[in-house]
């Protein structure tokens, strides 16, 4: 279970006259999330959503508050033990080429985590990796090749991978499928779901922009503005169970899905 | 904007004082006990009391940090001591020589200045051209060419085989044309290459595009849009340069047997002259230092965004 | 990336100088058909023929075998410097990109207060205070550089350290060794490379004005540079001991200018998106 | 009603092969009517939309067929005739808002400039006439706007001031290539009215985008297109309800996301 408390962020940048702004990503944020439950948070940009996954991942520290995970306060570690932590969580980032390096086979990306993380031996670690490029269906043949050598549906398997290498309890997906291909979007999605059903990814938070896909992922839906959760769905189905104005707009504002609704 | 300049202001003081320490540091550096070379100087085998005299007397005893505002004190002052080659004060030397080299730098810089911005523009625009591959030959030749052996094969072809030019010619314009043409084609050279790139990869953003769509002529484009854009990186450079080539001049002037201040300073440094040797190292310090500051105020014209952007690098 | 090298014309052509340069400075006393430092006052300024294929010079020296000898001292000197230099560029550079915050800003403010004074500035300066001799111009040269090398490696580094794979390692559990070592610092070393050659190129050509101005080097040695300055007097009537050693800096100096810019042109990402 | 644009055989190679990039497309605009080129990325749609304009490098891309506007053939145009036509008779909106402007130039000045390109105009016509265009798109504070430099303004205000540019000179035609891509929902909502309000007036619309919900809004026909080539024409309605083409089909069925129509 991870139980974020009252959590802050602010951001102190400086406009062009050397003013300082404050930036609130987040306002005493508090959400709980239980074990072996998918959740989907929207928000549009600016949200304060890309922060919350940063912070949930721990690359980020929050200004102030609590996060509770399995009775330890994560932000309250210190760096080395908080790199050892990350066994348990992982993310996956939005543009998977850019995160994979250019300069490492997709072997060894994937194999990073279970380097970094555990004691693994190199027969044991292979096994690993090929039983989860499997589940992720991507090729053996491919995992001895570069990233740019990679279509961008095999980059995201491989970056999905790696996050799964050393079967954390809880993923974060920020934004995992913005700018792909509609058929290659479907791809992605259908796998986590197929993932979770199969009891490899049982918790994840799916972090996205749009309110279809969310509703896709998880019957857990957050909607997030201005560093807020203002609205909270649980076994949300469709657009009528949203009731905030602004979660109203939101659906409001979507293009039809045919001519005939227009 | 004011912020932007008072930040920039703050950080040159803390440039200048650290330009201070560093050119003390070296005057200090030297094994030679300057009490002892300046009680030679004066006297023909000083007795070893009347050299501790000496060191009391210039303040030498004092701990480093006392000497160094001693130090600053005077040359704030103007006085930097004189010169043990000419005997004259250093500072009135540097005044007689400096010109001379301005002059020089000057009329390369102006070279440089007409020559990199359109072969650089033509040869991007005109990418894999035959223009453009011989740009490319002629800027490696360029930044590889000894300087000192550019300005002989000079001599060696219009002054002796085509005697265009005179071999010792002294004060006019005509007499500098060699050799700031010797000191600005390495330079102008490496901002061909480095100014090409920058206007290549302009010429493939967005706003190109985009302006192309609007339906402005693509010579508005290049000459105007595309040109601005790529300036900025290449004018910190160029004052940046104006800097070395008053360095860089000793090797030149000492070519063309010109009396500047790159070659008062190899003499001194020849002869050991530590007083002259400090004296211009400051100097041409504290001009590079001024030429920065020039830099940063054409680029915020240039380029608005750039005091948003730097603010993140100090900040 | 690989084949692009191998198709490239400039850096085959930069590649083969440099090797051919090596090879020369490797192998000089086999190659060289007479002692450099003989001196012969009988045979003066002869031309080119037999026993001496470039003549002699003022004091009656093999022409051929000094040139071949020179490329020992260009090589040899600036190769190990750039070496060093490079090294010590790279642990500062990604020292300061990777920690950043307050460290990285006095880096900045040091590296500012050295690029204030030209590096001839700092080596006259300090060849004034310590004397003449090839250990202290080194010296001299490292003190001077070493603030370049680090502050565009920093750069390279910081651009390389914003990248989400730098995010994903940290994500995936590295240590922070682990990603400058693994992470930045491979994917920075082809611009690494790019700036020793051409650094190496510009180090020749400094090397040599400094032994043409006659620091560095005692009297007679066979370095390019200091041959030109020998020759100076006799350039109107012999210019060809001026041309030669000339002409042999620039080809070795364009090896690696060569080299370096067609490296740069491959891995600049404004070539390759075209 | 008048073909305004008609596209025939249009193939773009990639040189120096000549690799083909879009093979052999060919369709017509007519006027007031909106066409959609819907595709997925590496389809070949930004690249056609590109060539009408003629705003790919003639170095990188080998064009051929024929592209003509009313009676004139665009391909063979000279520079100057078709940069006299474009911004007038055929405007642009462009993907990224964020990045269309000259960063260092102020606003005001890239639209005087705009406006000189095309017409006979003093420098303060041209001004008031600018401050003009975007009081119309219902823009706060016109007279700052034209000061301010692009870097200053959101993504959502730019693209307002370019639809306001694309309009200046009357066009006939509106290309949008995945105008509202970078948006977010509610700029995203702002531009489709916008672009409605266009048809509704008279302009004919080329809508290029991978995003069928633009498509469902605003097109009165579709072109899909894979791979360079269009796999399936059709008018909106034909699209939607009764696709042919398998590949479409499964377009439909990924862009409208709908639990349960999971695969197995």
């Amino acid at each position: 279970m991870i139980e974020l408390k009252d959590l802050s962020k602010r951001y102190i940048s400086k406009n062009k006259y050397g003013k300082k702004l404050r930036v609130d990503a987040l306002k005493q944020l508090s959400l709980t999330l239980v074990s072996d439950t998918s959740y989907a948070l929207v928000g549009e940009s600016g949200s304060g959503k890309s922060t919350l996954a940063r912070i949930l991942a721990c690359v980020e520290r929050p200004t102030s508050g609590e996060i509770w995970f399995d009775g330890k306060n994560v932000a309250a570690m210190r760096s080395k033990a908080l790199r050892l932590k990350r066994k348990e969580f992982q993310m996956v980032l939005q543009n998977a080429q850019s995160s994979l390096d250019p300069r490492l086979r997709i072997y060894d990306s994937i194999a990073e985590p279970i380097r970094c993380l555990t004691q693994t031996s190199r027969s044991d670690e292979r096994k690993m990796i090929l039983e989860i490029a499997e589940k992720v269906q991507l090729p053996e043949a491919l995992l001895e090749r570069f990233p740019h050598e990679l279509s961008g549906g095999q980059q995201k398997r491989a970056c999905i991978a790696r996050a799964m290498s050393v079967s954390p309890k809880f993923i974060v997906f920020d934004e995992s499928v913005t700018g792909l291909d509609v058929t290659l979007r479907k791809q992605i999605l259908d796998l986590i779901l197929q993932l979770n059903r199969d009891g490899r990814l049982s918790m994840f938070l799916f972090i996205t922009h749009n309110i279809d896909v969310a509703l896709y992922m998880a019957d857990n839906i957050f909607v997030m503005k201005d560093g807020s959760v203002i609205e909270q769905l649980e076994n949300a189905a469709s657009y009528g169970d949203f009731r905030h104005d602004y979660s109203r707009m939101l659906i409001e504002s979507l293009p039809p899905r045919s001519p005939l609704h227009r | 904007m004011f912020r932007y300049i008072r930040k920039r202001l703050t950080n040159l003081i803390v440039v200048l004082f650290g330009v201070t320490v560093l050119s003390f540091l070296l005057s200090n550096i030297s094994p030679v006990d300057p009490a002892e070379a300046y009680a030679r100087r004066i006297l023909k085998s000083p007795a070893p009391q009347k050299i501790e005299e000496i060191r009391l007397k210039m303040g030498l005893d004092l701990p480093l940090y006392q000497q160094y505002i001693n130090w600053i004190g005077r040359c704030l002052r103007g006085d930097l001591g004189s010169s043990l080659l000419t005997k004259n004060p250093v500072n009135y030397d540097i005044a007689q020589k400096l010109p001379a080299t301005m002059q020089l730098v000057a009329i390369a810089l102006f070279w440089i200045l007409i020559s990199f911005i359109p072969i650089g523009i033509i040869s991007a625009v005109r990418k894999n051209s035959l223009f453009d591959h011989l740009i490319k030959g002629v800027a490696i030749l360029g930044i590889s060419i000894p300087s000192f052996w550019l300005g002989f094969l000079f001599l060696f072809i219009f002054a002796v085989t085509f005697p265009v030019f005179k071999v010792i010619d002294y004060g006019n314009i005509k007499s500098l044309i060699l050799p700031s043409l010797v000191l600005a084609i390495p330079t102008a050279s490496s901002f061909v290459r480095l100014f090409r790139a920058t206007v290549l990869s302009n010429l493939n953003k967005d706003y190109v595009v985009y302006a192309k769509a609007r339906g402005i002529s693509s010579n508005r484009i290049v000459w105007g849009h595309v040109l601005k854009n790529s300036l900025p990186p290449i004018v910190t450079l160029f004052f940046q340069h104006l800097g070395y080539m008053l360095a860089g001049s000793a090797v030149v002037e000492s070519v063309f047997s010109l009396k500047g201040i790159g070659l008062h300073l190899l003499n001194a440094v020849t002869a050991r002259d530590l007083p002259t040797i400090n004296g211009c190292v400051l100097v041409i310090a504290i001009i590079f230092v001024l030429c920065s500051i020039l830099a940063d105020v054409i680029n915020m014209v240039l380029n608005p965004r750039i005091t948003d952007k730097e603010e993140g690098l100090y900040e | 990336m690989n084949k692009a090298l191998l198709k490239n014309k400039q850096i085959l052509i930069g590649l083969a100088l440099i090797l051919f340069v090596s090879t020369i400075a490797v192998f000089a006393p086999l190659i060289a058909p007479n002692d450099p430092n003989k001196i012969d006052a009988l045979n003066k300024f002869l031309s080119a023929k037999g026993e001496y294929p470039l003549g002699t010079d003022q004091l009656g020296r093999c022409v051929f075998s000094r040139l071949i000898f020179g490329a020992r001292y260009s090589l040899g000197i600036a190769v190990p410097t750039l070496l060093a230099l490079g090294t010590m560029g790279l642990a500062f550079g990604t020292a300061a990109a990777y920690i950043g915050g307050r460290l990285e800003r006095v880096f900045l403010i040091v590296c500012d207060i050295f690029m204030a004074f030209p590096p001839l500035i700092i080596v006259l300066s300090l060849v004034g205070a310590l004397g003449q001799g090839l250990e202290i111009i080194l010296a001299a040269v490292i003190f001077s550089m070493w603030v370049w090398y680090a502050k565009v490696i920093r750069t390279y580094a910081g651009i390389e350290r914003a990248k989400d794979y730098i995010l994903a390692s940290k994500i995936a559990g590295c240590s922070g060794l682990r990603i400058v070592s693994r992470h930045i610092i491979p994917n920075i070393l082809p611009q690494c490379i790019v700036i020793v050659s051409t650094g190496i190129a510009a180090l020749i050509l400094m090397v040599s004005s400094f032994s043409f101005l006659g620091l560095g080097f005692e009297a007679g040695t066979p370095e390019w540079g200091a041959m030109l300055n020998q020759a100076r007097s006799s350039f109107y009537s012999h210019p060809r001991l001026v041309i030669y050693p000339g002409l042999c800096i620039l080809l070795t100096s364009a090896g690696f200018n060569l080299f370096g810019e067609a490296l740069r042109d491959v891995i600049s990402p404004e070539e390759a998106s075209e | 009603m008048t073909e305004l644009l008609k596209v025939s055989k249009l193939c773009i190679g990639l040189k120096p092969q000549t690799f083909p990039i879009v093979k052999n497309v060919s369709f017509a605009l007519r006027e007031g009517t909106s066409l959609a080129v819907v595709g997925e990325s590496g389809s070949g749609k930004t690249i056609t939309c590109k060539s009408i304009m003629q705003l790919l490098n003639p170095k990188t891309f080998q064009v051929s067929g024929s592209i003509r506007y009313r009676k004139t053939e665009l391909l063979t145009m000279d520079e100057k005739g078709i940069r006299a036509l474009c911004g007038s008779k055929i405007a642009m909106i462009v993907q990224n808002p964020m990045t269309a402007f000259d960063p260092t130039v102020k606003i005001g000045a890239q639209i005087v400039e705009t406006l000189m390109a095309h017409q006979r105009i003093s420098k303060r016509d041209a001004y008031a006439s600018g401050i003009l265009a975007l009081q119309k798109m219902n823009l706060p504070r016109c007279e700052q706007l034209m000061d301010s430099y692009p870097y200053t303004l959101s993504g959502g205000m730019l693209q307002r001031i370019i639809i306001a540019l694309s309009l200046i000179h009357e066009p006939d035609i509106i290309i949008a290539d995945e105008a509202t891509t970078s948006l977010d929902v509610k700029n995203q909502n702002m531009v489709l009215d916008e672009l409605e309000k266009m048809k509704r007036n008279g302009i004919a619309l080329l809508l290029v985008t991978h995003d069928f919900g633009v498509a469902a809004k605003l097109a009165d026909n579709v072109i899909v297109m894979r791979e360079g080539k269009i796999i399936e024409r059709g008018t909106v309605y034909d699209i939607f309800e009764s696709p042919r083409e398998a590949y479409t089909k499964e377009l439909l069925k990924a862009s409208i996301l709908k639990r349960g129509n999971c695969i197995d």
